[in-house]
């Protein structure tokens, strides 16, 4: 205790520096930092927005095959709004083919798997009310093991066309989406889990039923937004 | 010399093939069920002795022993006395070379509170008072005495005191006198013992019948031969103490003894004789008051600190039977046995008699491999066998070589089993301490670890299966903190 | 967005990802303050003081900073609060409770530059916690952080009794505990994810 | 006739059980266990034994030499460590990999430290963690049990090339001609499909798992025998079976449609195996005969919270693991209460 | 805060090459060990995070030299680390404008740069009191070191974790990954290993000096 009180004690520096030099000179740094930071930022703002659009366009176009366009739009109560009216929200991405025509809706879903939340981007066709392909954008599964789900071909089956109905009301779909255990898939709305990476693929087969259940009754019901936007794009 | 043919104590004989296959099969068996093994305590819950926590079950080999009544040997030519008998100060010689000495004969005066007299064990002539070896190594100041074989070798020197008109200071004078000191093998004066703290009162006086060290059987056979004065030796130090009760603890292996006491117990006092757990140690007094008393002497306290006193049978067998006669102790019984004794037996044997003079008497093994002095347990391994038994001795152990078996004295690293802990009667951390002796931590060995309140019973040495020196350990750091403290 | 149940976000912070064997924050003075028991544990209750302190301390900064639309200054502002944060509450510690003080004080300089401190301010943004579930993260994780360090004090200290070999002593045999540690800690892996 | 006496100091007496003793007892015990996983699984776990107690005494050996200890591989704990780690991995686990654990579990789990008594984890469960972390899926890529061919063929993932990965041996196991094979142990049909396989067979080892895991029946008898011998301590095993019963049972007692049975809990997995022949390792286990039984209590509980809620079907391995690393701490705080301490009066210096 | 002696450091080959080796961050000093274990999964991440270590230890250490006889001692800590976080910041956002992947895989101990203690210690014994030049100099070479340290983690753990270095495949098809590398054990048993590596080399050095000396090889 003595001790470190007086190790603690303040010995009176001999050449107390001014408070006033203190303050300036911590004043000239804030200034200096903060200058160099506004640059840098104001700088890569751009670059970086460019980014992030590539990045989830290529996603896009990769999980629609055939898409070289696409547009987004933000899911809110009301329904499908196009992105960039100031509306938050989660967004879907409606993709286009060279012609114009609605190749398939990306939609984003998350499931909880072994090591953590799994994010997939989906490709909905409307028209069949399926999901046709997928797209893991995000996990933390062990690699080995969970990564099988985006290079077992069996598995990847599951994704070619899974059932994604919606019941009368065009509220919910009518069989939700689940993961069986492997080996016991007996209907489209079904994904045969991987043998030895079970809750890897319950993750999926979550992620694609929260996917479907937001999303799908929205897109039904804006359908002719989504081609309509695209005209309206062409304009 | 021996070749020791009439009783061989039973230990592997025969071909070389036979013990192979013996050992083999020995390996299949529970290790509590062999030579040396030690119980997992199971079955012995269902005994009803009053025992202590932990501790352990060596092989006894008493049985050699125990039926073997107490018998007198022949003078050695030469009897070596220290003056260091006892603990506390070493006596002060009070005869000269040349001086004939008649049996019985005070030959040496207490040389303060702490210490004791010294009596002729023979009439004799004082042949030298010169530096004798001793077993704990450094040579000590003795009286060498040249005993005259011829003499009848009477005791001359009955005083006689009438003690039931003494008062209680000139009893606990008359014990100083006769030169008594604890014969269980700590040699403390007994006296000492007599005169507790101011603060602390005696209710209880413990008779310490316990004899728990393997092939001893030396107080088992004064329990049943020298039993009047045993309750003598209590009355006695029952009223000197104000004790109310008076309890003999003696182990369950010697329940024979037991009833020889139980049948001469007199109807009007308060002594009884209880069996307890034959277990090692149960003869060190705290293991014996928590035993018949379940009481725990305190860290740093003394058993009259709890109210008690405790006495080893020998010792009280002695004041019963010297004080009335106002004679000196002269001489002790002895067991002398072990695996490399031809003739194991208990003698009455004259105090300074050399240890080779009594080995040549039983006969000797020449597998012989070492003598202890005490018991196998806590003993003393003697460098030499000109030492002679001094008042502490209460046996001597002859073991084999057992060079046939070097895996066995192979030291591994504690692998921390654990069975250290469950055989420490006080209940320290064995393996522990042993670790840290081994990084040269002694005072935190003694700070964090209770080191000082080891007894050196050796019970976790005997237990380690990594033949860890334990008890070796902890004596040197316990004399390193003694010479840091000073 | 984050429906996350408040012991769920205590279990991942603390045992599934634990901030120094999972997630590799406060590296430097769980390899530093870890040979003894009693330093560790003192060592680990400043650090919990501390990160439930800076949490809140940046909770409120983020808020502001999200308000003015000044997020680029987010790390700058974390960094000078965090710092200045320690600074008080060394001072108050000193000031009300000197034995206190005596055990956690050499501490609080040290924590400045443990990156668990910032890396928690920096994880509950990005997870985009709340007040309360900021709190409880930042307690979850100093309670991790303990955890491990007093697994580590505790071998280290069995450790220092044994005969390691010259080549294995120092920095590289904490390092390899800490792998151990890390290998045994994949055991929680899922745990309060899957059925929660 | 006296000449050469010794001096020694005391005690002067030993007991017959040295650590050689012991840790040859404990190879004996797992003999019978061996034996059942190659009658269970033929000639690839015979293989297995063989090359993980090949790798950790040429290991042992190796290390060693290096530290210039002498020979240490005479204590036969490497030994163990070599069988145990056969007995924890799948039959048909390519043996190269088998190798590396074992070199794992000696090098890092042990010779680091010091060798034998100064490993904090148990050795063979380091170089298991090890592979099951390296090679996820390997480690549970599980075959039939009693295949009929066992004797005449390897699994064919046995003899994979070093550092290659095993082929699938779905197909394999398909021409095996084994009824109603799912690919799942009695534990992964528990969780993940609410199956309980009837307690007979996986008290009795009838079903598949790893090499010498399956027998409970076989793996008590002979851990009794060792706890009847004197070579482990009955508190670790007794306490870690009763911590897991225990646990599971309010799970059961809600939801027996669920929530597996205690009965199933210790006999399903590797728990009874790891109760008594790695959660006794006494050198990585606490000391104190109170921390014993925490220690072993904690790993029983961990163990199934761990099957029950966490993302892996056996949890035994990371559960002893855990509580090795513990066992300093729980060592420490359960310290003996010596003899005459009084619980206040430490006021005397 | 004792008043040091001002020595100025002459420029030498030393003052950047120790940094390589004598003065080695990571497996000299152990310092920095956060970023060290936690982006070194792979050998492009290791890279990319010594080299933005290395622009801020560089940036940082020349204004901090720059400013030196301007900063009054008392605040000088706050003015480091204001410094310090300022370039971390511009190398945030640098980087998120570079590869969103690398920024991704970097997470945010692209920020926690801004506590890596190696850095405030280069500003408080070195950027503190020498001139601009050797400042930026000693820089280059701590940081030179520390990247080359994060490479030989990346790297091992890379090509045992994945099979790959960069991303090219390195075997063959039928290789068997030891995911363990790139998971978080792996990253203390490859450092481990690295000094467990040093201290042998070091030892037999030390043994072979020895030798010579006239003790005998038998005297151990």
């Amino acid at each position: 205790m003595t001790n470190d009180v007086q190790v603690e004690a303040p010995q009176a520096p001999p050449d107390a520096t001014p408070t006033f030099a203190m303050l300036r000179t911590l004043g000239g740094i804030s200034l200096i930092s903060g200058l160099l930071v506004v640059l840098a930022y104001q700088f890569t703002l751009p670059i970086i927005a460019e980014n992030q659009r590539v990045r989830t366009e290529q996603a896009v176009f990769r999980v629609v095959p055939g898409a070289v366009t696409k547009r987004d739009f933000v899911l809110t109560d009301a329904g499908l709004v196009p992105a960039g009216e100031g509306v938050q929200g989660e967004l879907i991405y409606a993709a286009y083919d060279a012609a114009d025509q609605l190749k398939g809706v990306a939609i984003t879903g998350v499931g909880n798997g072994y090591a953590g939340p799994v994010t997939v981007l989906f490709n909905y066709d409307p028209a069949c009310q399926c999901i046709v392909g997928s797209k893991i954008l995000q996990m933390t599964e062990t690699p080995g093991f969970g990564d099988k789900m985006e290079t077992d071909p069996e598995f990847l089956e599951n994704l070619k066309a899974l059932d994604a109905k919606l019941n009368a009301d065009g509220t919910a779909l009518i069989n939700p989406i689940v993961t069986v255990k492997h080996g016991t898939k007996t209907h489209p709305w079904q994904i045969d889990a991987i043998s030895g990476a079970t809750l890897s693929s319950n993750a999926m087969g979550k992620a694609a039923n929260t996917a479907a259940q937001r999303a799908t009754p929205a897109i039904q019901r804006d359908l002719a937004k989504l081609t309509a936007a695209n005209h309206t794009g062409q304009d | 010399m021996s070749n020791g043919t009439s009783q061989d104590p039973p230990k592997g004989a025969g071909g070389t093939w036979r013990p192979m296959i013996a050992r083999m099969l020995a390996g299949l068996r529970p290790a509590s069920a062999r030579p040396g093994g030690h119980g997992s305590g199971l079955l012995r819950i269902f005994r009803k002795r009053k025992t202590f926590p932990h501790g352990i079950y060596p092989v006894e080999h008493k049985e050699w022993t125990a039926d073997k009544p107490i018998r007198r040997l022949p003078f050695a030519p030469v009897l070596v006395l220290p003056l260091a008998q006892h603990r506390g100060a070493p006596s002060q010689p009070l005869v000269q070379v040349g001086q004939e000495v008649v049996r019985g004969e005070p030959i040496a005066r207490a040389a303060g509170f702490v210490s004791v007299p010294m009596h002729a064990p023979a009439t004799g002539v004082i042949q030298a008072i010169d530096l004798a070896p001793t077993p704990e190594g450094p040579k000590t100041m003795a009286i060498y005495l040249k005993v005259y074989q011829a003499d009848p070798q009477q005791v001359l020197f009955d005083t006689g005191h009438d003690i039931d008109s003494m008062t209680n200071e000139e009893v606990v004078a008359a014990v100083q006198e006769a030169g008594l000191v604890g014969l269980g093998g700590a040699a403390f004066p007994s006296h000492v013992k007599l005169m507790p703290p101011k603060d602390a009162v005696i209710d209880t006086v413990i008779v310490n019948g316990c004899e728990c060290e393997p092939y001893l059987t030396c107080d088992h056979r004064v329990m049943l031969e020298q039993t009047d004065a045993l309750l003598r030796g209590i009355r006695l130090i029952m009223r000197i103490t104000g004790a109310k009760r008076a309890i003999i603890g003696v182990e369950d292996n010697k329940l024979n003894a037991v009833d020889q006491i139980r049948a001469k117990l007199p109807a009007n006092l308060p002594i009884t004789a209880e069996a307890v757990e034959s277990k090692y140690p149960q003869g060190a007094e705290k293991m014996l008051i928590k035993s018949l008393l379940g009481k725990e002497v305190p860290v740093g306290g003394l058993p009259a600190h709890v109210g008690v006193a405790v006495f080893n049978v020998g010792t009280l067998a002695q004041i019963g039977d010297l004080l009335p006669k106002g004679r000196g102790l002269i001489e002790r019984v002895v067991t002398v046995s072990g695996p490399a004794v031809a003739n194991p037996g208990n003698f009455m044997v004259p105090i300074g008699t050399p240890v080779r003079f009594l080995l040549n008497h039983v006969g000797i093994k020449p597998t012989l491999g070492q003598v202890i002095l005490g018991g196998a347990m806590m003993g003393m391994s003697v460098s030499s066998i000109d030492v002679p038994v001094t008042k502490g001795v209460s046996g001597i152990v002859a073991l084999e070589r057992d060079e046939d078996d070097p895996a066995r004295r192979q030291v591994y690293p504690c692998i921390k089993c654990g069975e250290c802990l469950k055989a420490c009667p006080i209940n320290l951390n064995p393996s522990m301490l042993g670790e840290l002796a081994q990084a040269r931590e002694y005072g935190l060995m003694a700070q964090g670890y209770n080191l000082d309140q080891c007894f050196e019973c050796g019970s976790c040495a005997y237990v380690c299966p990594s033949n860890i020196p334990l008890t070796q350990y902890f004596r040197i750091a316990k004399s390193i903190n003694r010479e840091r403290k000073n | 967005m984050h429906a996350e149940s408040l012991p769920s976000i205590f279990l991942n912070a603390a045992i599934v990802n634990n901030f120094v064997l999972a997630m590799f924050l406060g590296i430097c003075p769980f390899l530093g303050v870890s040979s003894k028991k009693e330093t560790a544990w003192n060592m680990g209750l400043a650090v919990i003081f501390v990160l439930l302190v800076s949490s809140a301390a940046a909770f409120g900064i983020n808020w502001l900073l999200v308000n003015l639309e000044l997020e680029f200054l987010r790390l700058i502002c974390y960094i000078a609060v965090i710092a200045s944060t320690v600074q008080l509450v060394e001072m108050f510690v000193k000031r009300y409770s000197p034995a206190l003080f005596r055990s956690l004080g050499i501490f609080l300089p040290l924590i400045t530059t443990n990156c668990a401190v910032l890396g928690l301010a920096l994880f509950q943004t990005q997870k985009e916690y709340d007040f309360i579930q900021s709190l409880v993260y930042a307690l979850g994780a100093g309670a991790g952080f303990t955890l491990a360090l007093m697994l580590m004090a505790g071998l280290r200290e069995r450790l220092a009794l044994a005969r390691v070999p010259d080549v294995s002593q120092g920095a590289a045999l904490t390092l390899m505990l800490a792998g151990l540690l890390s290998l045994a800690f994949m055991g929680f892996a899922g745990l309060g994810g899957s059925h929660g | 006739m006296v000449k050469g006496i010794e001096i020694r100091t005391s005690p002067h007496l030993k007991r017959a059980l040295n650590v050689q003793q012991i840790m040859r007892s404990v190879v004996y015990a797992m003999l019978p266990i061996c034996a059942f996983a190659i009658w269970q699984f033929g000639l690839s776990a015979a293989l297995l034994l063989a090359t993980t107690t090949g790798a950790a005494v040429a290991t042992e050996a190796w290390f060693s030499r290096l530290r210039g200890a002498g020979n240490t591989v005479a204590d036969w704990s490497a030994v163990i460590t070599g069988i145990l780690l056969g007995l924890t991995l799948p039959p048909g686990f390519p043996l190269w990999m088998a190798a590396v654990a074992a070199f794992v579990g000696i090098g890092l789990g042990k010779a680091l430290f010091g060798g034998l008594g100064y490993n904090v984890m148990n050795p063979a469960l380091i170089g298991r963690a090890f592979v099951q972390a390296a090679f996820p899926v390997a480690i549970t890529t599980w075959t039939p049990a009693f295949a009929p061919s066992r004797f005449v063929e390897l699994i064919p993932t046995t003899l994979t090339a070093p550092f290659m990965r095993p082929e699938s041996v779905t197909d394999w196991i398909a021409g095996l001609g084994v009824d109603s094979w799912t690919g799942a142990t009695p534990l992964a049909m528990q969780k993940f499909q609410h199956i309980e396989t009837p307690a007979w067979d996986t008290f009795a080892g009838l079903v598949s798992g790893s090499a010498g895991e399956t027998s409970a029946l076989l793996i008590l008898v002979c851990g009794l025998w060792l706890a009847w011998r004197g070579c482990l301590d009955w508190r670790i095993p007794a306490s870690v079976l009763a911590g897991a019963a225990l646990t599971a049972l309010p799970f059961w007692l809600v939801d027996p449609g669920l929530y597996p049975s205690p009965w199933f809990v210790l006999c399903s997995g590797g728990l009874m195996l790891a109760a008594w022949f790695m959660a006794s390792d006494m050198v990585a286990s606490p000391v104190t005969p109170w921390g014993a039984i925490i220690y072993g209590v904690f790993i029983g509980a961990l163990t199934v919270i761990i099957r029950l809620f966490g993302g892996l079907v056996e949890g035994v391995m990371y559960a002893i693991l855990l509580g090795n690393a513990a066992g300093p701490l729980i060592s420490a705080w359960t310290q003996p209460r010596v003899y005459g301490a009084v619980k206040k009066a430490r006021a005397k210096s | 805060m004792a008043e040091l002696p001002k020595h100025q450091e002459d420029l030498s080959l030393d003052t950047f090459v120790r940094g390589l080796w004598k003065e080695n961050p990571v497996f000299v000093m152990l310092l920095g060990m956060c970023p060290t274990l936690a982006v070194s999964n792979s050998a492009i991440n290791a890279i990319s995070m010594g080299l933005a270590t290395t622009f801020v230890l560089a940036g940082s250490g020349a204004l901090i030299s720059g400013l030196r006889n301007w900063i009054p001692k008392q605040v000088r800590i706050a003015s480091y680390i204001v410094i310090i976080a300022t370039f971390v910041t511009i190398v945030d956002y640098a980087i998120q404008a570079i590869s969103l992947d690398l920024y991704a895989a970097l997470g945010a101990f692209i920020q926690l740069i801004v506590v890596n203690c190696i850095i405030l210690g280069r500003a408080e014994a070195y950027a503190s009191q020498q001139r601009l030049v050797p400042t930026l100099v000693n820089s280059l070479g701590i940081g030179a070191g520390f990247t080359i340290a994060l490479f030989a983690l990346g790297s091992v753990r890379e090509i045992l974790g994945s099979g790959t270095l960069f991303g090219l495949h390195l075997f063959g098809a039928g290789f068997q990954p030891w995911v363990v590398m790139v998971l978080p054990p792996g990253g203390f048993f490859v450092l481990g290993a690295w000094l467990l590596l040093f201290n042998w080399i070091k030892q037999r050095g030390e043994r072979r000096a020895d030798a010579p000396t006239g003790v005998p090889a038998n005297a151990r």
